[in-house]
């Protein structure tokens, strides 16, 4: 009843306090019993497994990229030096496009932009 | 179900390669099956909500169970990955490689299987402890706990350096007096619990787990101190020995020192190099330890007999035998009522009593006059 | 309040008790962990992955569009992007010592670096192992208001609850600074530190459907950072009002909260750390000096 | 000490190599058009995502619906209409499949399932929908903000149509340009010129590896192209006896890739299909750059 | 005064050092505080009286103190503690030892060692000396009296240990009779002494499964403790010699312990029945849960089938306790479930049910709706 009689504001912050807090809003705890929890054990297990797969086979191909790249510059030092320079010149104020869009789960209606117009600089 | 030859089981002979390898148990050991079959349909096929779960008891509370949201369909797939990844590692498995490198290749393949998960989380005390796969989970849980406790009663109580110097544990020893009709002393004991003289005047029955798979012929030695018994001459304490077994071969499943191997009567005569005393502790003697040392020997058997001396110096015999420390256990016992009539059994003369109260009496070195 | 009015289960006074307490060396190599022998509450000691456990939370609720371009796209670009060819590491302004031969300095704090009151990274060469990472973002939110009134930090907490799904931590003030009414102890705002799938969501709305809609907006200023590769600005509360979790509900936050947010990186420096938040979407703009 | 001698040791050679004239350098253009959409997830992973996401929601806390639906308002009664409340737990009912713990309008032993009433603009946007004519809705749809969101098909007609040199197609999936000038499907590889001319003491007289790539585009592509240059380090070498082949990696962003003369054909293919169409061991030296997705 | 005296003779001697025509050191010192006595020069305090109250190598008795100070400019080291103004003091009677410790090098220890030529810290690893410290009592009288003390918590205890001993031992001779008459009655004619060590072999057996061990195990420890008993006796010099020893084993393992074995066996509520090997109580479980299943579920049950229900699940030797429990619960559940035939009303009316109909309102959790039924007598087992 006195909650009820609260001026406006007040029961704002009420509703606010308690749509932050926890009390009466938590499930019931998780008891599986022995076979459900072996199950998810498993099914965890396995995440893992794959997810250790998936790290190894992308870090050796990123090892096998910079030994690539290391192999180029070498390479490239050896052949042209003036080259070398140009290609080893630190690029510090180079920024990524902010055309180069994250994937999304779905594409966009015009799934690629076909009308880009070259600017004045490069002509 | 546990074998109890020594021989070294499961060799992979050949290339071997299937992807439905945790069915298939012409190559593998029988023991890696679930141990339980009516637990068998809920796990691997998936729980009928109509039944609920073998695994509770009451009937109502079965029927009020709810597993998670697709979990049996998200078991199925991840069955059949980790069962894929297993059969890659059998396919490593041939008879080149290594004992340990075959057991690391086999814990492996196995440590995924639900079912061998099942069998080491719900009936520990049935598992095949020839496989490395339950050894390794077997350590696992050994390390998270009994382990540490086991140390710190050991540090607590001085049981190091008292006895013997140091200790690196690698090995599980377990005790427990069976013919105790109270449920209170008859199960395993804790590590410095207080026990009365009843309660042990029978020889304890002791369990001890290797996790590295245990050589051919290897040989164990059990010593039972007490370092504190009261030596009034130099007012200080000696160590008795209270019980002694050398030579005793023992496996990774085959590792209980108990009724049933006292019982024979061959090996009493072979490997118990001191008959069993219980302590008897005297009156106002405060608590005395019980310190049960194992050892493996690491040069063959023991040939001499342990002798009678006094005091028994536990360092002395473990370094001129040369016998390697790698488990220990404690108990405490005090002057109680039963006491006597242990005396008695075991035909030992009554014993002293002292003062309550601790008199101020320096230490009398050793050789000097006895003059208080 | 005296030591002696403590009240314990004790039955000996506390003040008869010696302040003293030593440990002593152990004769074997065991590490123990404590907490782990009692038996009083067993559930604490099951890690919080664990499904048994009360704090248990999924992790891997959804595909995680973010991570998987960083891992997928970014990662190996970032490498080419940054390699460069023979460089070495270059050592960083170290804490110095005081000398070998001074029995003064034996147990005593190095001195600190030349010029500098904390020593700094070494930065060294990118290389598979250390390619930059966005490891988090914090959000910091300041609330002046609550100061004077602490119920309104109340609306601030939930305003970034409401943002990043995440709980907020209360922040409270450390001094006292009495022309500005700062009193310490007092509630002054909130924070919420972001990891993992609720950093890429939050970074995912913010640079999709937020900054895009703040015209004002030019990007983040060039000169920003920590020097160690950690990128900070600020959002204004009319610029949170384009979050769409606020937007829909605006009656129910009447009063908004700006915040600074804080993009931390294991760039090493913030020249790295800048062309790795270009990479993710976030863009960035040269303050132009007034010249006259 | 040897870092001094190596110094001296790759001038000499690089002298004796740019004074033999013997190596053509060239830059090859490793174009790719980043994935659109992302990775189609495997059987496994979609389940586990599945299964986690569900144990999620049935951890989560009771939606605070008082908040958002304020009591007495329109909006509470619509949200009340669309959730009934859980099975209410009569003492006088038997629950042979566990009784109900309902706290704040939701059963604690299972996941909260919500709908969500339509907001004011969505109602208000029906009412006018259906008192217009159908031909002021279609021209309505394209640009109305609150429209209903019908996600589009990850399968694309590109796709449907097999046709390899769309940028359409493929859209979970990294794509590269390939070329094909004289029968043979190649990068596209752009030669330096003035190199072999052999004035090395002006940085002016060679064009750097990324500007080649760059220029050598234009050229057979047209100048539409929207494209983005990694860095200005090759990411690679082929090499034989005489040539050596740069890498050069970038990414186009928008435009197009128009055939500048009758004879240029080229393709967007995925790392796969590159192996269909580039020779063998060509395929396995590039292998590692290539993405798997 | 000493300074200026030497710089008075000085001048005295050499002129060259006065300044000007006033006398270098004519100088009056001026008063800097006021004479009155302030509050700052009256708080001094006694000494304390700090400091090491014994030397190295002086002997100390127990409680003796060993140093005073504030802080711990020296901590206690071994067979010494620290008081509450960190005052160290000996533990023992012995020597006190000034030293410092490997394990903690920046601090100073004292301690007390308990002989003279004992140095300290003594080694890590080595055994700790230490000293008994208790006095025998030599006088027999005094020595039995002290020996019949009990502590209050004993003592306290004592009469309740008593009771629960008496029950024990009344429970365990109330078996003894009732296993000697079962026991006659199964394995027909036998001498009084070798009937009276079965029965005291199946009432160890009883005892030892009561605490969990299976019946095997109970058997041979049994045996075991039999065997082991003689032995003592052997030790002890009340058997004569080792051939009687051993024919007194021989006797009891063939006549006692193998003859009952695979006879004999006993649960934990303190039933004789038949032994069975583990595989035979497989099988016989197999087979009692078959009949359990075909004759008594989906049928009504009274109290007639309720008590062989029990009987069969209460069958001795066959289920654990646990298991047991289970069993009851699975087959003699309180109410019927709905389609057992018979335990339903046909027509009944909710709101005025008939004699001997009660109404159940069951959820159905697949519909999501409450159904009524009408259960008869029938439907509910009869509670005893």
């Amino acid at each position: 009843m006195r909650i009820n009689s609260v001026n406006a504001s007040t029961q704002r912050v009420v509703n606010q306090l308690s749509a932050l807090s926890a009390s009466k809003k938590q499930p019931k705890l998780l008891n599986l019993c022995k076979e459900d929890l072996i199950k998810h054990k498993t099914i965890t297990n396995a995440w893992n497994v794959y997810q250790r797969k998936v790290n190894e086979k992308r870090h050796i191909q990123l090892n096998a990229q910079y030994k690539s790249i290391h192999e180029a510059m070498e390479d490239l030092k050896q052949t042209s030096p003036q080259l070398y320079a140009l290609a080893n010149k630190p690029e510090k104020k180079k920024k990524f496009p902010l055309d180069m869009r994250m994937p999304t789960d779905y594409p966009p209606t015009k799934p690629w932009v076909y009308n880009y117009e070259p600017s004045q600089k490069r002509k | 179900m546990i074998s109890s030859s020594y021989a070294r089981p499961l060799r992979y002979l050949g290339r071997y390669y299937s992807t439905k390898i945790w069915s298939d148990f012409s190559k593998r050991s029988e023991t890696l099956k679930l141990i339980d079959p009516k637990y068998e349909k809920d796990l691997l096929q998936g729980i009928n909500p109509d039944q609920g779960p073998n695994s509770l008891v009451q009937p109502d509370r079965r029927l009020a169970y709810h597993s998670p949201v697709a979990i049996d369909e998200t078991f199925k797939l991840a069955y059949e990955y980790l069962e894929g990844e297993s059969a890659k590692i059998y396919a490593k498995i041939d008879d080149k490689k290594s004992v340990e490198e075959t057991d690391r290749l086999l814990v492996k393949a196995e440590q995924y299987n639900p079912e061998v998960l099942f069998n080491i989380e719900n009936s520990p005390t049935q598992i095949d402890r020839e496989q490395p796969v339950y050894r390794k989970y077997l350590q696992e849980k050994w390390e998270s706990h009994d382990r540490m406790l086991s140390m710190q009663r050991l540090e607590q109580l001085h049981v190091i350096p008292d006895t013997m110097p140091t200790l690196d544990p690698k090995v599980e020893v377990k005790v427990k007096f069976p013919h105790n009709t109270v449920l209170e002393f008859s199960e395993w004991i804790e590590p410095g619990t207080i026990l009365p003289a009843f309660a042990v005047d029978k020889p304890p029955t002791i369990q001890i787990q290797e996790f590295d798979r245990v050589a051919e012929n290897s040989l164990y030695t059990v010593l039972l101190v007490n370092p504190d018994t009261p030596d009034l001459e130099t007012n200080t304490f000696k160590t008795t020995l209270q019980y002694a077994l050398t030579n005793v071969p023992l496996s990774n499943s085959n590792n209980v020192v108990g009724t049933a191997k006292l019982l024979d009567d061959d090996f009493a005569k072979q490997h118990v190099a001191r008959e069993y005393e219980p302590l008897v502790p005297e009156k106002n003697a405060q608590l005395q330890r019980a310190c049960l040392w194992v050892f493996r020997q690491s040069s063959g058997e023991i040939k001499a007999s342990i002798g009678e001396e006094d005091n028994f110096d536990i360092r002395e015999f473990a370094q001129s035998n040369s016998l390697e420390a790698i488990g220990a256990h404690v108990w405490r016992q005090q002057f109680d009522r039963s006491v006597n009539q242990v005396r008695q059994e075991y035909g030992l003369p009554n014993g002293r009593v002292f003062h309550r109260v601790r008199k101020a009496h320096p230490v009398i070195p050793a050789g000097t006059s006895n003059v208080v | 309040m005296s030591r002696l009015s403590i009240r314990s289960f004790s039955s000996s006074p506390i003040a008869s008790k010696v302040g003293y307490s030593t440990v002593q060396p152990v004769h074997h190599l065991i590490p123990i962990k404590k907490q782990t022998l009692g038996k009083r509450f067993p559930e604490l000691n099951i890690p919080k992955d664990d499904i048994r456990s009360p704090q248990y939370k999924p992790k891997d609720v959804y595909q995680d569009r973010v991570n998987e371009y960083y891992q997928n796209v970014l990662k190996s670009d970032l490498l080419l992007h940054y390699y460069e060819h023979d460089s070495e590491a270059v050592t960083g302004n170290k804490a110095r010592s005081w000398g070998e031969f001074s029995p003064y300095a034996v147990y005593r704090r190095d001195r600190k670096p030349k010029g500098l009151s904390r020593a700094t990274r070494d930065i060294k060469p990118v290389t598979p192992r250390n390619i930059p990472e966005l490891t988090g973002i914090s959000i910091n939110l300041y609330n002046k208001a609550a100061l004077e009134e602490s119920w309104i930090n109340i609306s601030a907490r939930l305003q970034l609850a409401q943002i990043t799904n995440v709980k907020p931590k209360v922040v409270y003030n450390k001094s006292n600074v009495l022309p500005w009414k700062v009193r310490q102890g007092k509630e002054c705002g909130c924070k919420v530190e972001l990891e993992g799938r609720d950093m890429t969501r939050f970074l995912s709305t913010l640079v999709e459907l937020v900054l895009p809609r703040i015209r004002t907006f030019k990007g983040i200023k060039d000169s920003s950072g920590d020097k160690s590769g950690n990128i900070t600005f600020g959002l204004s509360p009319e610029e949170i009002k384009f979050f769409p979790e606020i937007e829909n509900f605006q009656e129910l936050f009447p009063n908004l909260f700006g915040f600074h947010l804080t993009f931390k990186t294991n760039a090493g420096t913030d020249e790295r750390a800048r062309t790795l938040l270009t990479s993710l979407g976030l863009p960035f703009y040269k303050e132009v000096k007034n010249v006259q | 000490m040897w870092k001094s001698g190596l110094r001296k040791y790759s001038a000499a050679a690089s002298s004796t190599a740019s004074a033999g004239n013997s190596t053509s350098i060239s830059s090859t253009l490793l174009l790719t058009r980043n994935p659109v959409i992302t990775a189609d997830v495997s059987k496994f992973e979609a389940q586990y995502y599945k299964y986690q996401n569900e144990l999620w929601k049935r951890l989560m806390w009771t939606f605070p619906s008082w908040f958002y639906y304020r009591k007495g308002t329109i909006s509470e009664q619509a949200f009340r209409e669309l959730n009934p409340g859980p099975v209410f737990n009569n003492p006088n009912i038997e629950f042979p499949r566990g009784r109900p713990v309902v706290v704040h309008q939701r059963d604690r032993r299972f996941k909260q399932e919500l709908k969500l009433p339509k907001t004011y603009k969505e109602v208000s946007q029906e009412k006018k929908e259906g008192g217009e004519t159908a031909a002021e809705e279609e021209g309505a749809k394209e640009d109305n903000l609150s429209r209903q969101i019908v996600p589009n098909s990850r399968i694309t007609k590109a796709d449907e149509s097999k046709d390899l040199a769309s940028l359409e197609r493929q859209l979970s999936r990294t794509l590269y340009l390939i070329i094909q000038e004289n029968s043979k499907w190649t990068l596209p590889t752009f030669k330096e010129e003035q190199v072999a001319q052999g004035d090395d003491t002006k940085d002016s007289s060679v064009t750097p590896l990324h500007t080649l790539a760059e220029q050598g585009l234009y050229k057979i592509g047209g100048n539409s192209i929207n494209y983005f240059n990694v860095s200005n380090t090759p990411c690679h070498v082929h090499k034989s006896e005489s040539t050596r082949e740069y890498f050069i990696k970038s990414h186009i962003l928008s435009g197009r890739f128009v055939p500048q003369s009758e004879s240029i054909k080229f393709l967007w293919l995925t790392k796969e299909e590159l192996g269909e169409y580039l020779e063998k061991d060509y395929y396995k030296e590039i292998e590692h750059l290539l993405s798997d997705i | 005064m000493s300074l200026l005296k030497s710089i008075a003779d000085l001048t005295g001697k050499t002129k060259t050092l006065s300044i000007g025509s006033a006398p270098y050191f004519n100088q009056v010192r001026n008063a800097t505080k006021r004479a009155a006595g302030s509050r700052t020069n009256k708080n001094d305090t006694a000494g304390r009286r700090l400091g090491p109250k014994v030397h190295e190598g002086n002997f100390v008795k127990p409680g003796q103190i060993i140093m005073r100070q504030r802080g711990t400019k020296i901590h206690p080291g071994e067979n010494t503690d620290i008081g509450r103004d960190h005052t160290i003091f000996a533990m023992e009677p012995g020597y006190v030892r000034f030293y410092y410790d490997p394990f903690h090098p920046l601090r100073k220890y004292v301690g007390v060692s308990l002989t003279r030529d004992l140095p300290l810290p003594h080694p890590h690893f080595s055994p700790r000396s230490r000293r008994f410290g208790y006095e025998q009592i030599i006088e027999p009288e005094a020595a039995k009296q002290e020996e019949g003390h009990m502590s209050r918590k004993e003592y306290l205890q004592t009469p309740e240990l008593k009771q629960k001993a008496e029950e024990l031992e009344e429970l365990l001779s109330n078996k003894r009779t009732e296993f000697k008459t079962e026991i006659s009655n199964k394995l027909g004619e036998s001498t009084e002494n070798l009937l009276n060590l079965i029965v005291e072999r199946m009432v160890n057996i009883y005892q030892l499964s009561r605490v969990g061990q299976s019946i095997e195990e109970a058997q041979a420890q049994v045996t075991f403790n039999y065997i082991y008993d003689l032995k003592l006796k052997l030790n002890r010099g009340e058997i004569k010699d080792a051939d009687s020893f051993y024919s007194l084993k021989e006797y009891y393992l063939n006549n006692v312990a193998n003859a009952t074995n695979s006879k004999l066996a006993v649960d934990s509520t303190g039933t004789i029945f038949d032994y069975l090997t583990p595989e035979q109580v497989q099988i016989k479980q197999a087979e009692i849960i078959k009949q359990l299943e075909n004759d008594f579920t989906g049928k009504i049950i009274k109290l007639e089938e309720k008590r062989s229900i029990l009987n069969l699940i209460e069958t001795p030797g066959i289920f654990t306790k646990e298991k047991q429990a289970q069993l009851k619960s699975v087959f003699l559940p309180r109410v019927l479930p709905v389609t057992v035939p018979g335990t339903i009303a046909d027509d009944f009316d909710p709101k005025k049910p008939g004699k001997g109909v009660t109404v159940v309102r069951i959820f159905d959790d697949k519909t999501k709706e409450v159904k009524t039924y009408g259960r008869t007598q029938n439907a509910f087992v009869p509670q005893e």
